[in-house]
């Protein structure tokens, strides 16, 4: 039946710079400094390292539950990039890199993932949100936080973290259109790794990209190589310029991969092939940012090292860290305490006396795992 | 000095703590050109202007989403849930995040938001319009519950809300929007959120109650008064939680004898944290077990049956009877 | 920056087949038999009439507060006549035609708005939902029926409707999300009256069309000219055809205007101009059908006072309808009544013996309206 | 008979109703391939398929949603929320639908359906991880809310809740997944729904409990035996609504004294119901206040030291010596 098409159509592009071959598109390459180069690619290597390191310190059972973010660095590093200091950063809970670009300090990551709420505490004049565990449900607060900074005149750009599985979440629909309808400086930067948990992209959605999403909003959506920092880096800073110069919203996907387990608690083999895994290997964001800044002589030596030296110092400062007063849970509830929680914090102190504070890693058994935390395959080689 | 009934005196906080802080912005469905459905918000579009009266899309999520991102940025959204049967669609907003921020970042950020929502029966429409869901938002560590009882209480309670820290739930009796008109000053008058009020003295039993609730205690307190001869304490709670479990206490140590009235459904209903606070706070004074007054534990009765589920006088009269005869 | 547009490329279509100026496009006109287009021109004056009789009793007290459905009577009846009675219609509010249509007593629907438990309860042979308050919650519900339908094998479409508003509510996302990932057979009638209470449809999204969402969730969407019968009806037809046949989900987004209040309880004067009214009084769905069956010779005479007097027999059937006993609450909470229930039906029935039951219409005061309940002037006129 | 743990006595339920009824599907997060993440769907998705055993996108509000409208067509879906702490997501489609369908259509439709998820703590996971959330089904008219204390009451209400024709919510303690193994009859099993069962007699004190914290209160029962010579009666709640309230009072009538326990936060929690039941039940036989052994009234505290914050023995025993000694 004939019908009338609305104009203008709509399409979707794609943007890719360097690509898995090392071929790069040198006409679309963003010129970034060759200090920032260095940095970048730190960056990334720091996410993977430490990434290694936090899988094993779990299942020692020195810190708990943790996503890792094998894969995803050039998705990270080349979005938050684009970020100034004074820029927010509404992560999800696999932004481990994108975090300490923010300067999160390590050994705080590891207290909150050790479960303890001082982890939780970005510094005061950090412009970064804590983690947010709730699937999709931060995206809100980021819109929120774009619209507060228009309302206040202040020139801030909000860039907001979610994974694939996220986008069939109510909250991220209801988060994207808001800041269509409000037209405020927010970047979204969906980070598919094809996989939530074990539902692969194909039964989370059956829109042909993540990125065409943007268009039932209103605003314009990218899809980019994940793996390209270059790519990432290129689209994140236009979004970001344009978030600032008042054009409004944009949605970056991010084709990726998660190369590791979802969480220390997932046994990935489950789920999915072998083959699959070693297709996305071969996509490295790793080894192609290595290569490419090779060829540019920026490559320093010792860096593994290095980066391995700062986590081990901070893992120490971690371990040494005291463990705060139990009596501090009831500190942060209200500004000020109610008569019902003075009482119980006179119980627990109570209490505390009478059988002192331990620490509970030694002294408790531990508790269940979830079932697969301890046989995945994928870390142990 | 002026008689203002419900609405106009919330408007008349809303306007005056708008007036005095420019961080306090108005969010939610209709809010803005409409003034609201119930017109707690007229015509402070027109003066404050489409940024600080925001009309939004109509998702509640995102709504305190958005208004949670606001409050971490140092504004002071009050967020208004058309009916406080919608507000289930941003439970999640309002539990794993307002609820939550400041302990989550241990101080550094916080959620200085109100979020309003009319509640209860009265207005004859159909089902999610009736409902008094108090309960939900007491059991949340880090929230506040108040329900203002009348348009002084409600316009000196929501300025209090507003300048609160912490997130307050702050529930409006639909029944209440227009039944009555108080004096309110016209000058600035807050209240402390966490504290009940004596409405009535008395000596022979106490009546606990809230909201609509508290003209039917006071009717109740009337008859018996009249009709039985007893001298009837009669607590308005005004802020659900946290609880002022003192005043309650002090009343029933006096008194021995308790009733709790709410339009809540009654299983795991506030009445039962009331009615074991009190055990927990005159348990050697009480002659009788304190007896709660609630709608029936059904989902919905419709609104021509709202007269026998809602508590009314006679019923409160009968409990307290029942209880004055144990 | 150049990037690769990926294909296909997307398009949304239009489908007008009679315009508001009488204008036939015969190509795609369909071919309705006679005798339905009678029934369906009847339906339309049936939903109209009686929308201004429920006004009328809901401004006497007698029924509560109501949405009328002026102005929107082809999107309904041109898209529910689509099914089969043996296929499931899940309504939102506001859908008296289409529910007529459906086989909804009037005097059940009365006494539904009248505040009466009984009239939400569909016939037992009949495959409707009843009505449905918060905001496109029914949404999910139609796809779990299709689901269900498809699940048992049954030759079985749904048709779910919901407004411009609902469209940003997180469970309109989460619907469609689902619908398109499962490919089942749901087809979504978005009735786009402009207008969300106070709120114009550019407050609601910033997205050019509504049918434009679908993209996001891989199916297809249409937007028709929902005052135009025969576009309605066309678009319907061939998306229950096709989620028949398999093919899964389709959006129809039918443009049309709320001639009338939101509800009883709304001031429309307060946000809109009487302009815009009168501009779409002029695309006004009734006269166009009228004029259309004229043209056919189907027009019968006396149409209205005969709908009247339907009408008239049904309200006296709803004033004469005895009130259910009040214990009646008690009865379907649960399967079966359990103890707490069973002592709060005894206190009731001792309450109700020492003081009987009464007519709460009669004997008690009305309560307090929404502001703007009674000084409406749209429907004054 | 074999010696189960609870994640397989679960599934075990789940298989054999499976096998009983074609109308009975799963729906949830990772329920499918992966089994769920706790395993409790293992192998359902290889025997029964994709679309029995449905692996949803990551959206709770339509896993709610779909499966209300699968209900209402007459399947009976097992809905899996992967934790307690994200349901808040679908809060409406429970309150808004599940709960009220019956009431709605007045008999014509009705939401057989179950909502399992597991809740509370102990499995050192990030916050929304710990959180016992009971409450707020409890308190909604409609639904009845079921948490078993061990693999055979388990299995045994599992089977119950999918043949019960109303929504049952179904929480299972991730303390419990793989704390212990019990004997699990081979053939099918099923427990009233609405039923507690006094685990241990005793006559001086009450001590009730459901879940995880029936270990709790067992340890407790043993060291105030061994170190007090007080027998304590130990109610396992089973259902926390419908409450059984003729159980639990006709056991403090005996023993004048009673404590409840649970993990969830005390402010208007589950523990003021079961208080306030008991004093209506059984007032003259008290001779202390109920006391509430709970989680304290904060939003979370971190896994490290959710030893602080859970229920122990030890708090038992010292609120049980407290009301010995009132
Ligand atoms: C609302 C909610 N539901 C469920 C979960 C459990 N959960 C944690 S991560 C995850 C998958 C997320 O997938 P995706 O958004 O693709 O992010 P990724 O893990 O791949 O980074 C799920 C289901 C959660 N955290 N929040
Ligand atoms: C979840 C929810 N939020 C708010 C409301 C109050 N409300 C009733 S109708 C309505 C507007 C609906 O707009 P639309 O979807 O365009 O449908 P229309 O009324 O135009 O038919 C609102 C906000 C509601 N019923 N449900
Ligand atoms: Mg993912
Ligand atoms: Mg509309």
């Amino acid at each position: 039946m004939p019908r009338t098409p609305i104009e203008p159509r709509f399409k979707i592009e794609y943007l890719s710079i360097l690509d898995s071959e090392g071929s790069l598109d040198t006409a679309l390459e963003p010129d970034i400094p060759p200090g920032d180069l260095k940095r970048l690619y730190r960056a990334m290597v720091l996410g993977r390292r430490l990434d290694e390191r936090m899988v094993r310190l779990q299942r020692q059972g020195r810190i708990g539950t943790f996503a890792p973010i094998k894969g995803q660095e050039a998705a990270q590093i080349g979005s938050v990039f684009a970020l100034r200091r004074t820029d927010w950063m509404v992560p999800s809970f696999r932004e481990t890199a994108a975090m300490l670009w923010r300067g999160w300090p390590i050994e705080k990551l590891l207290c909150l993932f050790a479960g303890r709420l001082e982890g939780g505490q970005p510094a005061p004049d950090q412009h970064d949100l804590p983690i947010t565990i709730p699937v999709a449900t931060q995206l809100p607060h980021a819109v929120g936080l774009a619209y507060a900074a228009q309302y206040r005149g202040d020139d801030v750009v909000v860039m907001a973290y979610c994974g694939d599985g996220a986008t069939s979440e109510g909250d991220f629909h209801e988060a994207l259109n808001f800041a269509g309808v409000w037209h405020v400086p927010v970047v979204f930067v969906v980070q598919n790794n094809q996989w939530a948990i074990s539902i692969p992209l194909k039964k989370q959605t059956h829109s042909a990209t993540l990125a065409q999403k943007a268009l039932g909003y209103g605003f314009p959506g990218i899809q980019v190589d994940g793996n390209d920092l270059l790519a990432v880096y290129a689209a994140s800073r236009e979004a970001v310029a344009r978030a600032r110069h008042g054009e409004g919203p944009t949605l970056i996907e991010c084709v990726t991969y998660r190369l590791g387990v979802h969480t220390t608690a997932d046994d990935p083999t489950r789920y999915r092939s072998d083959e699959e895994v070693k297709a996305w290997e071969r996509k490295d964001p790793l080894p192609r940012a290595r290569a490419y800044l090779e060829k540019k002589n920026l490559l320093d030596d010792g860096l593994e090292e290095q980066v391995d030296a700062e986590i081990a110092r901070a893992v120490e400062r971690f371990e040494t860290m005291a463990d705060a007063d139990p009596l501090t849970i009831f500190d942060h509830v209200f500004a000020e305490r109610p008569a019902h929680l003075e009482a119980q914090r006179a119980e627990l102190r109570e209490r505390l006396g009478a059988d002192p504070p331990r620490r509970v890693d030694e002294e408790r058994p531990l508790p269940t795992p979830m079932r697969g935390q301890r046989k995945t395959s994928r870390w142990a080689n | 000095m002026g008689k203002l009934n419900m609405v106009k005196a919330l408007n008349l906080a809303l306007l005056q703590e708008m007036e005095r802080d420019d961080g306090v912005v108005i969010i939610g469905e209709d809010v803005g050109v409409d003034g609201g459905v119930f017109r707690v918000t007229e015509d402070l579009h027109r003066q404050f202007g489409g940024t600080r009266v925001i009309d939004s899309p109509l998702a509640e999520a995102a709504i305190i989403g958005t208004a949670v991102g606001m409050a971490l940025y140092g504004l002071k959204p009050i967020c208004e849930i058309q009916f406080s049967g919608f507000a289930f669609q941003c439970f999640h907003q309002i539990e794993n995040h307002a609820a939550r921020y400041r302990a989550r970042s241990q101080g550094r950020f916080h959620c200085q938001m109100v979020l309003r929502m009319p509640y209860g029966g009265g207005v004859r429409a159909l089902e999610h319009h009736t409902e008094s869901e108090e309960q939900f938002y007491a059991h949340i560590p880090g929230l506040k519950m108040v329900i203002p009882s009348g348009p002084r209480t409600a316009r000196a309670l929501l300025a209090s809300a507003i300048r609160d820290p912490d997130p307050v739930i702050f529930f409006e009796s639909k029944a209440l929007y227009h039944a009555a008109k108080e004096e309110v000053p016209d000058e600035i008058e807050t209240m402390p959120i966490g504290r009940a009020r004596i409405d009535r003295e008395g000596r022979d039993l106490t009546l606990i109650a809230y909201g609509a609730m508290l003209r039917v205690a006071r009717e109740a307190a009337e008859v018996l008064r009249e009709e039985d001869g007893v001298e009837v304490e009669v607590i308005d709670l005004l802020t659900v939680s946290p609880l002022d479990r003192e005043t309650i206490s002090a009343s029933v140590q006096k008194t021995g004898r308790a009733v709790v009235v709410h339009e809540a459904s009654r299983n795991f209903g506030p009445g039962a944290e009331i009615a074991a606070s009190i055990m927990e706070g005159a348990f050697l004074s009480l002659e009788a077990p304190v007896r709660r007054v609630t709608a029936y534990d059904v989902p919905f009765v419709g609104f021509a049956r709202e007269w026998v589920h809602i508590p009314d006088a006679a019923r409160v009269v009968s409990a307290a009877r029942d209880t004055l005869a144990y």
